[in-house]
C-alpha cells in the first residue's frame, strides 16, 4: 500500500505507526506525529495500523526566533 | 534582578526572551542563549528527514526542557489553519506543554505579520486550551482585540523581523501599553542593545529576539550586552527618568565661586 | 567587566563616571555613587562659609578620596585664569592630587564651553603639571588640539549640561572617536539609560553624567540603572551588532515546513 | 589691619594664618586656601603671618557634577 | 505643476488634498482652501438641524462642487454598515457623485483605523459602484488587501488624525509604496511643511491634511506653504537626491589653490 | 514672495542662496542657477592656467555679475592669512565688490571649520572694509563672536560640507537663531527639499547649497524643488504651526452622526 | 402618527415628504434623506407618503477633513 | 630674468605687467593679479614693471559653493 510521508510517498505492507518509526529508527526519539490531519500521542503509536492513502506529518524541533 | 513577570501561568525570571535561530551550530546557540539569561527559549518545528542519523544532535539536548520555558513558534505559517496544525503537533511533541508563540506572516518580503489570519487562528488555540503569546503588528486596536480573544501575552514587532532596525514606532508601542493589561512584548526589530533598552524604558515588560544576538560578531558577548541592557531598560523605567530641558542647568551650584 | 580603561596614569575599573551635584542630601549622594559603581566622581570648589558649624559634614566624608578617585571640575569658571586657580586650590586641598577636570563655559543659558579659554587653560595646566580631563564641544577639530596640548582625555558634550536631551551629534563624536588616541568621554546631556548605551555604542571609552541620576525619581535605582546601561553598551560595541537589513530576513528555516 | 577673606573685608590684629584658622575653627578641617592669588601648603599656615591688605580665598570640596 | 494624478476615473491637478474642518468660519475655509490650490476637498456629512434659519450659510456655498472635486468622508462611523450608509447619503446628497473616503475608526482616542470594519466597508461600497478611497493604518497587508478589493486609493495614515507627529513609520509607508500600483496618498499626521515634503519625496502621490492648515495659527499663509511643499517634495523625488556620504566632500575644486 | 533679507548692503530677493561647483559644465551650471531663482550665488577664486585657450569660456560668462550677486570663497584655504589674500583678489577680480563668504577649515576630512583661524580672518576682513558671511561650526558662542566682530551674516554647518546628512544638530542651530541678529543662514549639509525646508522653518534667514543641487540625477529640476522648499519653510515659519499632540483630535464633527 | 427625524420623534398629519420638508424650510436646500435605512431620491419626494413609524435622517454637507 | 607665476618659474625679459599678461592672452579677461603678496589693479598693469625674483599669483573665477 501507499503512504504519504512528509510530503514523499512511500509504498510499505501493512504495519503499526510503531513498527514504521522503529524501521526508520525514530522511535524514542523526540518526535511527533500528525495522521491525516490528527495527532497521535505516543501512548498510541503501537495500536495504531497504517492504512492505505496515510498522510503522515512527523516533526522535531529545530532552531527558530 | 529579583523582579518577576507572569505570562498566563508561567511565571518569568528575565524579561529577556530568545530564540534559537541562525546560529552557527547548537554549541554556539547553547553558549548564547545561557550568557542570555533568558528562561523563555523559543523554537521551530519541521519535518524530520527520515533518512537522517538518529544520533544526530538535537536542539532540545542543548536547551532542555527541564532547564528553560520552550517557546515553539508557527514561523512560516501563511494561515490560521497551518498555525494551529503546528501548535498541536508543539503541544505533542513537548508533552503536553501548553504555551506557544503564534505568528501567521504574510509571504511577502516584509514577513509582516497578517493580523486577519492572527486574530482567526488565536481564538482556535485559546478555545483549544493554549497560552497564546502572540505576534502582531504595532496596530493599538489589533493588539486590544487579541487581548480580548485571551492571548496572554501581546508581541508587537518593533520594526521588520531580522532587520535590526530597532522600534519604528514608538508612538503605537505607547498606545498599545496605555491600554493592555496582559504583557506587552516587543518581538523583532531590535538590532542592538540600546534598542532593546528603549523598548524596556518604553514600559514594556519584555522583548524577544534572535538575530541580533545570533548575527552579532560575537553571539555570546552580545547576549550578555542583550541580558544587561534589558535590566537597565527596566530599572531606568522604574527610577523615572529626569525630564526632558529645553535649556542647560549647572550639576554645580553657581555661588560660592572664588573671584 | 574586568575591561579597565587608563586615564592618563589612573586605570579605571568603571566606565561610568558621575558627579556629586543636585542630590538631596549627602547620604542619599553616598548610596547613589555606591550604586553606580563609579570610581571617578566629581566635585566642586566653593568658598568656605567662615561661620559655619565645624561639625557640618563634609562631601569627602561620604566621598572618601581613599576609595574613590575625586576629579575636582572648574564648573562656574568663565575664564582661563579662574579655571587654572581653581585647580590649583583642588590640588592642595587634595594632598597634591593631580587629575582635574577642566571646564570653561559660557555665561549663556547654554552653558556652552568656551573652546579658546578652554585651550588656553588647557595649555597652562599641563604646563603646570596636571592631567586634565576637558569638557569642550562636539567640535571635531578643537578636541585634535586638545589632545595634541596633552590633555589626558577629551570628554564632548552629548547635549547641552542638564538637558537630559541625548547624544545630539552622533556624528561630530563618531568623528572624533575616529581621530582621537586618548579616551573619549561623554560628558552631559544624558537622560536616562539608552542614551549612555548608544554613547558606548558608539565606541566611547565612557561616560559622564550626574543630572540624569540626581534627578530621576529614585536616583538610586538609576544609578544601577546607568552602571548596567554603560556596561551593556561597552559589550554591545565590542561584540559587534548585526548589520541593519533594508528587508526582512526570517529566523525560522523557511524549509521543512507541514503541508 | 584689614584683609579680604572669600570676599568679604575683616579688621583683625597681627597674626598668623594659623592663630587666623584656628580661631575661624578651620583649622584641621580639609580646606586650600590661596592667598594674594598663591597657593599656602597646609605645611606653611604657621609661618605665614597675615598681612594688611591681604586677600584670602578659604575652600572646600561640595557635589557638583 | 502640470503633471496630474489619476484617482479612479478623476484626473487630479493638485496632489495636495484638504479637509475642510476646524476653520474658524466658512470664510476662512473658503480662502484656505484656495490658497491651498487643491482640487479635491473633503467635506464630512451631518443631521440637518431640523430648527434652523434656511438662509444660513452652507459649505457647499463656499466650496462649490462644480469648481471642486468633493470628497465626502465618513468621519465619525465606527461601523462598516454606518459608513457604508454615510456613502449613500453622500452620493445622494451631491447628486450621483461616487468618489468617497472611507474611514472606519475606533472609539479610542487614537481614532485608529479599524481595519477588519473597513475591509468589510471597502467589499460593499466597491459593490455598490463607489470609488473608494481608503483611510487605513500603515500595515502593508490591508493596504495590499485593500487594494485588490478595488479600491481607487489607499491612503495610510502618517500618524494619529490630528496629531501633527508627522511620519512616524517611514518604512512601513515605503513597504507599502514598493507593492501598490493604486495612488498612495499619505492622510492625517502632517503638523508643517517639510512633514509633508518628506512624505512626497518617499514617493507618496499626494498628501490629504486638514489640522495642520486649520491649526495653524495663519491658516491662509500655511495653506500657501503647503501647496508648494507638496510641489517641492514632488519635485525632488522626480529629480532623485544626491547620495548621502558618510564623510564631506568639497564643493569647490581643491587644486589651483594660491600659496 | 515678496519679502526680503538684508545681509550687509545688500537686499537679497531669494533666501536660497546657491554655489556653482560640481556641476558637469557651465551650461547645467546656469541653467540650475537660473531654476533655483537665487540671486546669491557663490564661486571660487583659483589660479588661472597660463597655457589655456582664450576663448575657453568663463564662469562669469555664464553667471553675470550683473545679474547675479557674486559670492566669491576662500574654500581651500587652510590658514587665516590665505583667506585674507583671496577675499583681497576676489575684490579686485570683480572690480571692488566687497561681499565675501569666509571660510576656513580643516585639511581633514571633514573640512570641519577651523573656528580659531576663521576668528581672526573675520577680525581682518572687516577691519579691511569687507562685508564678511561667515561659515563656521554650530557652536553658539562663536557664532555670537562672529557677529560681535561685524560679520554681516553667520552661517552654520548643518551637517558636512557635501554629506546631505540634513541637519545634525537642530538644538544648536535654534540657540543661535535666539542669540543673533544678523542673518543666519544655514550653509552646507542639506541634501534635499525637506532638509531645506526644515532649516526654514526653525526660523533660519537662509540656506545656502551647492551639492545637493549639483549632484542630483537631475539639478535643475531639484534647483527647482529646492527654490520651492525655501519659500515652504520660511511660509511655514511665519503662518505658525499647529501644537504637537499626544492624542488623537477628530477633524469632523463628532456629533449630528447618523445612528 | 409619529415618525422620528434625525432621532427626535415628531407626531404629523398625513403627508408626503415634499411637503414635510417643504414645511422645514428644507426643500430646495442641498440635503438627502434617509427613509427606514434607503436612500429616497429628491426626484421622489413628491411620491413619498409618509407612514406611521417611518425613521428618517435628513443630511447636508458640514465641514470635515 | 625670472619669476614665479601661479607657482612655477619662468625666465622672461625685462618688459611690464601689461606686456607680460598681453603676451599670454591674458589681457582683458577676467583676471586679478598679486605681486609679492600686494594686489596690483588692473589700472596699473601698464605701470608695474616686473622685477627679477617677482612672484604673481594670477586668478580667475570658477564654480564653486
Amino acid at each position: 500500500m501507499q503512504i504519504s510521508v512528509n510530503g514523499e510517498v512511500q509504498t510499505i505492507g501493512p504495519q503499526s505507526l510503531e513498527t514504521y518509526l522503529s524501521d526508520k529508527s525514530l522511535l524514542g526519539r523526540r518526535i511527533a506525529v500528525e495522521r491525516n490531519g490528527d495527532i497521535v500521542p505516543k501512548s498510541q503509536f503501537s495500536e495504531v495500523i497504517l492504512e492505505d492513502g496515510d498522510v503522515l506529518e512527523i516533526v522535531h524541533a529545530i532552531g527558530g526566533g | 534582578m529579583t523582579d518577576t513577570i507572569q505570562v498566563g501561568s508561567y511565571t518569568l525570571k528575565s524579561r529577556l526572551l530568545v530564540g534559537t535561530g541562525k546560529y552557527r551550530d547548537l554549541d554556539e546557540t547553547g553558549r548564547a542563549i545561557e550568557a542570555s539569561g533568558a528562561d523563555v527559549v523559543t523554537m521551530a518545528v519541521r519535518r524530520t528527514n527520515l533518512g537522517q542519523n538518529p544520533n544526530e544532535p538535537n536542539l532540545l539536548d542543548v536547551i532542555s526542557p527541564d532547564r528553560y520555558t520552550l517557546l515553539p513558534n508557527t514561523a512560516g505559517c501563511h494561515t490560521a489553519e497551518d498555525a494551529v496544525r503546528t501548535c498541536r503537533l508543539a503541544r505533542e511533541l513537548l508533552d503536553g506543554h501548553n504555551l506557544v508563540k503564534l505568528e501567521v506572516i504574510s509571504k511577502s518580503r516584509t514577513l509582516y505579520p497578517d493580523v486577519v489570519e492572527t486574530l482567526s487562528a488565536a481564538r482556535t488555540l485559546v478555545d483549544d486550551g493554549f497560552e497564546v503569546m502572540v505576534y502582531t503588528s504595532d496596530d493599538p486596536l489589533i493588539a486590544l482585540e487579541l487581548e480580548a480573544i485571551g492571548c496572554v501575552a501581546v508581541m508587537p514587532l518593533g520594526a521588520p523581523i531580522g532587520s535590526g532596525l530597532g522600534l519604528q514606532n514608538p508612538y503605537n508601542i505607547r498606545e498599545i501599553l496605555d491600554n493592555l493589561k496582559v504583557p506587552v512584548i516587543v518581538d523583532a526589530g531590535v538590532g542592538t542593545a540600546s534598542d532593546a533598552t528603549v523598548a524596556m524604558e518604553l514600559g514594556c515588560e519584555g522583548v524577544l529576539m534572535n538575530t541580533a544576538i545570533a548575527e552579532a560578531k560575537d553571539p555570546v558577548k552580545m547576549a550578555r550586552a542583550m541580558r544587561l541592557a534589558i535590566e537597565s531598560g527596566r530599572l531606568a523605567y522604574e527610577a523615572g527618568r529626569m525630564p526632558r530641558k529645553r535649556y542647560a542647568d549647572a550639576s554645580s551650584p553657581e555661588t560660592g565661586l572664588i573671584e
